[in-house]
């Protein structure tokens, strides 16, 4: 046990530790921080997965910083709900910035070492948020990530720091309602640690301060989460980043977002009280459900490829809301495991959009063609397995997280969400096989011939090279991984994670 | 009456200041009044818990031989304050990457005014 | 949508302890359900822990130092992203 | 007959993954067809042993269970070979043998584009299906099935023309609609009695739901089975599908996809549901309703139909209700009659469709007034058209008649004296629309195929075997392995259960 204690600081200190070294590198060292960055976030995943098993088997981990016992000092807590979430963000931080190997000192030539230190910064603040036990510590950490998010955000086009600059203006205003709901709380229960505060609420009974204050948090987050009516910055922010900025945020940053608010509605307070006292979760479930619908009508309009991506996300979260809307253990389940299979496919989603990018200098749908399938064969298989994932085809992982979403509607008989979870399998259908007809099939229309075959065979493979097609590869091939053993997962690592209230 | 106003008065002309800043945020176009809009809205949270660390008389909380420690009565509460040394700095690093943002802004597009900035985008 | 805001937060404030009231859930010695309340105990044991007068002092550097520690990363977050930021880009 | 028992073994899993297995293998060899098309046939080879070597357990009343893992909390991704899987496997993996063949001899007569992706997607394919017959809970069910979707939708955009294209996206949307419907349903049930094993007699049980909500639960099921199973107001897929190659049309229209949805009609009926239930809350006669009003209307519609393969096409979505049917009577007799369709109805449409394609290949004709006199010049061809077209009518001894006197006599048995006009009239309509595809070959003269010679023997030889194997089933219904005493046993189960 004693020494295991440490694996909470061994998740957190190498992001930060690697954010410092990744800077004092001479700049002719070109690959140094790269390689910082990949070996820090790899340390971090090797811990998050080691604490994951701990925590399975044995139970959770507290740590107290400084040897203060909360609620003096801060304490980290590593239970199976953030050792589950500290894995997903620091699995998908390694295998993002092994893919930016060559296509970061391209896309930011120069500030190579800034890009790192800044997305390890990212990184290192959203463990932070995940592993802490205290309120006003998360909102720091809440504060590092958003910063580092919105100056990655910044690098792009011309266009991308006024979208940063909207996503910081946002991100405030989000972070701020976290921090006065965080004051509310405080002054109702006296403490800001978040095991002292679970205690206390019960005890108050229905106070109204504390329930406006968890309002007010759930709101704020739900900003950052890109929670339906709040989802205005996250299209034009992933859509004018560099492509690696884009593949680093989308997958991570808006689950943190959601384990905070899982936080919040199951851990701090009573499920029942926020399911049935305010209607908190059911209406956190049907912006999640509008959320979906308006996501992906939105993805199926654009024409570019990364924009549609964009929107697919503001859909995708809208499962993990709708999860947490149910208020039981099958939607938690649902909520959480959509969440890892999510930030895979997303991740893999981005980095194929990388991919097509450096190759191809464009990823207008419009201009894509067969030759697409030709050039690149493997991007554009992980871009399958990773579109039928999406679209929540067996046996990918993308399926099972919406199994227990609807075997969680139906329990509640909530035929609201049923109906949405369909429907937005068929819209995900529309807008990723509008994609594969044009990679895979000839649209023009004309009959198959030997002129054709010529063309087809003239082209040559360029496929991308080994550092960005192992990421893209291996996150789509742990998708059927992923989708095979679901129950595992759910049984040893999301099972023990479901509060007892709940 | 009074003294319910005496005891909730400071909390208005907090919750006051909220509305104004977020006000500014939302609706100024001027993108530097936004960033004002933000300092204003996140200053009136800092004055919000510092609000609550009051205590009636009570002192600073830094010890005095006058003021018995044991009690707690006497010092006003120190825990707020110390956040709020935290949270002015955050503040601040916010504040300061914002204008980095509005910098970068004004080099690509030469105004910070928004319907003129979505011209110039629109127009590219 | 700002008049709700404001709505919310003053029906959340009228049902708060009233202000400077030393009672208040934050300043009492222990809390409802009976575990200690730090802002009580920091007044009375600051000195006996890190022989500082001064409590913000010690809370600020002891007590919670890694939130002190989080504030300087912070800090030098916005240091590289300002350098990310603003650093000339090629195309200028 | 002996009771059931079930033995671990982990043939069932095999049976399903040696054409999943074959699949790298061909897409490896893509610049070597021979040895592609070696894979292909030697995949179809070892699974159709595989299946035989779980014959003899299956008879007995010996089911191969095999657990592969747990694919979602407290459900296991399970094979099951029971009598009424064995019987579907059976038929498919023994027809995707002679499906290869064919498919060989056609796509190289036509010089088909992209063959490696052809015969990849039909390995899949048959892996999916062989998956549909042993799955042992309704996920497993609900998994293979959305694989075959994925799986032959590159079959049917194959020729990538707007028209193709087209087929591929309507195909993919009834499909997937169908499949997140039964996605729903599956839910449902294990919500309410927390298991989705398949038992013969049913899973639900009386009371379990209020009326409205079972009806509604049967019909999200059965429009899931329903859609590929092509029951009429979802069959539209079916005939624009046809601009697939014609093998895959065969093996969409007689093996592969429409089969795997009318055998899901059969095992939602029997095992989901259960007869019981089915009476219960009149979801036969709702079943019953949708069947009949296909297999009348289907008809009519194929008698206008000019191009052959809709017209088949037009043909397989009746007979697929004629199996629906079967099931809807809740007898017996009814039972073994829809089964037995299953495996008659496969043998004489995949002989059709044959036909079919190998007229398109070698006389390039694809309508029904076009084909004045061929069958002079073709008389292989189409004297097991003309099997073809007698069993499908119902006249012995091809054994259409078989199947047909089961349904009928399961139609008498519960006194439904409608259901029985309903296969008589279809039976006319039968012959109506083929016979004259017939009389146009042999009896219409023409000089347009005076030089025209048989098509390619790897075309000929394989519907000529599915022609006689048509007119032998009839005659001694057990000398293939004992089919007609496999339906028999598995419809015992049924009914014993309830």
């Amino acid at each position: 046990m004693e020494a295991w204690v440490h694996l909470a600081v061994a998740i957190l200190l190498p992001a930060f530790f690697g954010a410092l070294v990744a800077v004092i590198f001479p700049a002719r060292w070109r690959n140094a921080p790269w390689v910082t960055a990949v070996i820090t976030s790899g340390l971090a995943f090797a811990a998050s997965v080691a604490g994951l098993v701990y925590t399975a088997s044995r139970g959770e981990v507290r740590y107290y910083l400084g040897g203060w016992e909360p609620p003096m000092g801060i304490e980290l807590v590593m239970d199976p709900l953030s050792a589950f979430f500290c894995a997903v963000v620091t699995g998908m931080a390694f295998f993002v910035f092994i893919h930016g190997k060559t296509v970061v000192p391209r896309e930011t030539p120069g500030k190579e070492a800034a890009f790192y230190s800044t997305a390890l910064l990212l990184v290192g603040g959203l463990l932070g948020i995940v592993l802490t036990g205290d309120l006003f510590n998360l909102y720091v950490f809440l504060e590092i990530s958003s910063l580092a998010g919105y100056a990655l955000v910044a690098i792009g086009d011309r266009r991308a720091p006024f979208s940063a600059f909207r996503y910081l203006i946002l991100g405030t205003i989000g972070a701020s309602f976290y921090l006065l709901g965080v004051a509310f709380i405080a002054m109702e229960t006296g403490s800001f640690n978040m095991g002292d505060v679970a205690r206390v609420v019960p005890a108050l009974g229905d106070s109204a301060p504390a329930t406006v204050g968890l309002i007010l948090i759930v709101f704020g987050i739900g900003l950052k989460m890109a929670l339906f009516p709040m989802h205005g910055w996250l299209s034009d922010a992933y859509t004018y980043a560099t492509s690696t900025s884009t593949a680093i945020i989308a997958p991570i940053g808006t689950k943190v977002a959601a384990y905070v608010l899982l936080r919040g509605c199951f851990y701090m307070f009573d499920p029942d009280f926020v399911r049935e006292g305010i209607p908190l979760t059911t209406i956190i479930g049907y912006l999640g459900a509008v959320g979906i619908i308006w996501g992906s009508v939105l993805a199926i309009a654009q024409s570019d490829l990364k924009r549609m991506l964009a929107f697919s996300s503001v859909s995708q979260v809208g499962y993990i809301a709708l999860g947490v809307g149910l208020a039981s253990p099958l939607g938690m389940i649902g909520a959480v495991l959509h969440t890892l299979n999510h930030a895979v496919m997303k991740a893999c989603l981005f980095l194929v959009n990388t991919n097509i990018l450096s190759r191809f200098g464009h990823t207008d749908i419009r201009r894509f063609d067969r030759t697409f399938r030709i050039r690149m064969p493997w991007t554009m298989a992980a871009f399958t397995l990773a579109a039928i994932s999406m679209i929540g085809l067996p046996p990918t992982a993308g399926f099972f997280s919406k199994w227990y979403l609807v075997l969680g509607s139906w329990e509640n008989a909530n035929y609201v969400f049923l109906g949405v979870i369909l429907v937005s399998s068929l819209l995900n259908v529309v807008y990723f096989f509008r994609v594969l007809e044009k990679i895979y099939l000839r649209t023009d229309g004309e009959p198959y011939d030997e002129k054709n075959e010529r063309e087809d065979a003239a082209v040559e493979r360029e496929e991308s090279p080994a550092s960005m097609l192992f990421p893209t590869v291996f996150l789509a091939a742990s998708l059927l991984v992923l989708g095979l053993a679901n129950a595992f997962i759910v049984t040893y690592f999301i099972r023990p994670m479901i509060p007892s209230g709940l | 009456m009074i003294e319910f106003l005496h005891s909730y008065y400071a909390y208005w002309a907090i919750i006051l200041l909220l509305v104004i800043g977020l006000y500014g945020m939302l609706v100024k176009t001027n993108l530097m009044k936004k960033v004002i809009g933000m300092i204003i809205f996140q200053n009136a949270i800092i004055l919000l818990f510092v609000a609550a660390a009051f205590k009636w008389d009570a002192t600073v909380p830094v010890l005095d031989p006058a003021y018995p420690s044991e009690d707690p009565v006497n010092y006003l509460n120190p825990l707020p304050h110390t956040l709020m040394l935290t949270a002015i700095v955050v503040g601040v690093a916010i504040v300061g990457v914002a204008f980095a943002l509005l910098i970068a802004i004004y080099r690509n597009y030469g105004t910070l005014e928004e319907p003129v900035l979505m011209e110039r985008m629109r127009s590219e | 949508m700002l008049l709700l805001f404001t709505g919310l937060l003053v029906y959340a404030t009228i049902h708060l302890p009233a202000r400077g009231d030393p009672e208040a859930p934050m300043h009492r010695k222990e809390n409802v359900v009976g575990d200690p309340v730090a802002g009580a105990y920091f007044i009375g044991n600051a000195y006996r822990d890190a022989a500082t007068p001064n409590m913000v002092t010690v809370i600020l550097a002891d007590y919670r130092s890694v939130d002190t520690l989080g504030e300087v990363i912070v800090v030098f977050t916005a240091g590289v992203c300002c350098l990310l930021i603003l650093r000339r880009r090629m195309y200028d | 007959m002996p009771l059931t028992e079930t033995y671990s073994s982990s043939l069932p899993f095999w049976a399903v993954a040696v054409s999943l297995l074959a699949v790298p293998a061909i897409l490896w060899s893509a610049r070597k067809p021979n040895l592609r098309e070696f894979w292909t046939l030697l995949a179809a080879a070892i699974k159709f042993g595989l299946v035989l070597a779980l014959l003899p357990g299956a008879k007995e009343g010996r089911v191969a269970e095999f657990v592969l893992l747990e694919i979602a909390e407290g459900i296991e991704l399970s094979l099951r070979a029971d009598a009424f899987g064995m019987f579907f496997a059976l038929i498919a993996s023994g027809l995707w043998i002679l499906t290869s063949f064919y498919s060989i001899g056609y796509m190289r007569g036509h010089h088909e584009k992209k063959q490696t992706r052809y015969f990849a997607s039909f390995a899949v394919s048959l892996s999916a299906t062989i998956g549909i017959a042993f799955s042992g809970n309704l996920l497993t069910f609900i998994i293979f099935y959305e694989l075959l979707t994925l799986a032959t939708y590159p079959l049917v955009i194959h020729s990538e023309n707007r028209e193709a294209i087209r087929a591929g996206r309507q195909y993919l949307a009834y499909a997937l609609t169908a499949g997140l419907l039964m996605v729903a349903g599956a839910a449902w049930i294990y919500g309410t009695t927390g298991t989705l094993d398949f038992t013969p007699g049913g899973i639900l049980e009386e009371g379990m739901l209020s009326a409205g909500g079972m009806r509604i639960l049967f019909f999200m099921l059965m429009i899931g089975v329903g859609v590929k199973g092509g029951i009429m107001p979802l069959h539209s897929w079916l005939p624009n599908a046809m601009v697939a190659p014609t093998p895959v049309s065969a093996l969409l229209h007689a093996v592969a996809v429409v089969k795997s949805g009318v055998f899901g009609v059969v095992r939602m009926a029997g095992f989901v549901f259960g007869p019981d239930v089915m009476a219960a809350y009149d979801l036969n006669t709702i079943l019953a309703v949708f069947a009949g009003f296909t297999i009348i209307v289907a008809s009519v519609i194929a008698l206008r139909q000019e191009n052959l393969k809709r017209r088949l096409a037009y043909s397989t979505v009746a007979h697929l209700s004629y199996i629906a049917m079967g099931a809807a009577l809740l007898n017996s007799e009814g039972f073994t009659g829809g089964m037995l369709h299953i495996s008659t109805h496969a043998t004489m449409k995949i002989t059709l469709f044959f036909c079919a394609g190998a007229i398109i290949v070698h006389a390039h004709k694809e309508n029904v007034s076009d084909l004045d006199g061929l069958g002079r010049a073709m008389p292989w061809t189409f004297a097991a058209f003309t099997i073809g077209a007698m069993g499908l009518t119902g006249v012995p001894p091809v054994n259409g008649f078989l199947s047909k006197w089961f349904l009928c006599l399961g139609s008498i048995e519960a006194g439904q004296w409608l259901v029985l006009g309903v296969f008589l009239v279809s039976g006319l309509l039968n012959a109506a629309y083929l016979f004259p595809v017939v009389y146009r070959g042999f009896f219409r003269s023409s000089d347009k195929f005076r030089k025209l010679g048989e098509a390619s023997p790897f075309m000929v030889v394989p519907l000529c075997a599915t022609a006689v194997l048509s007119v032998v089933f009839c005659l001694f219904p057990n000398l293939f392995f004992g089919l007609f005493d496999l339906a028999t046993a598995a419809v015992e189960g049924i009914m014993k259960a309830s």
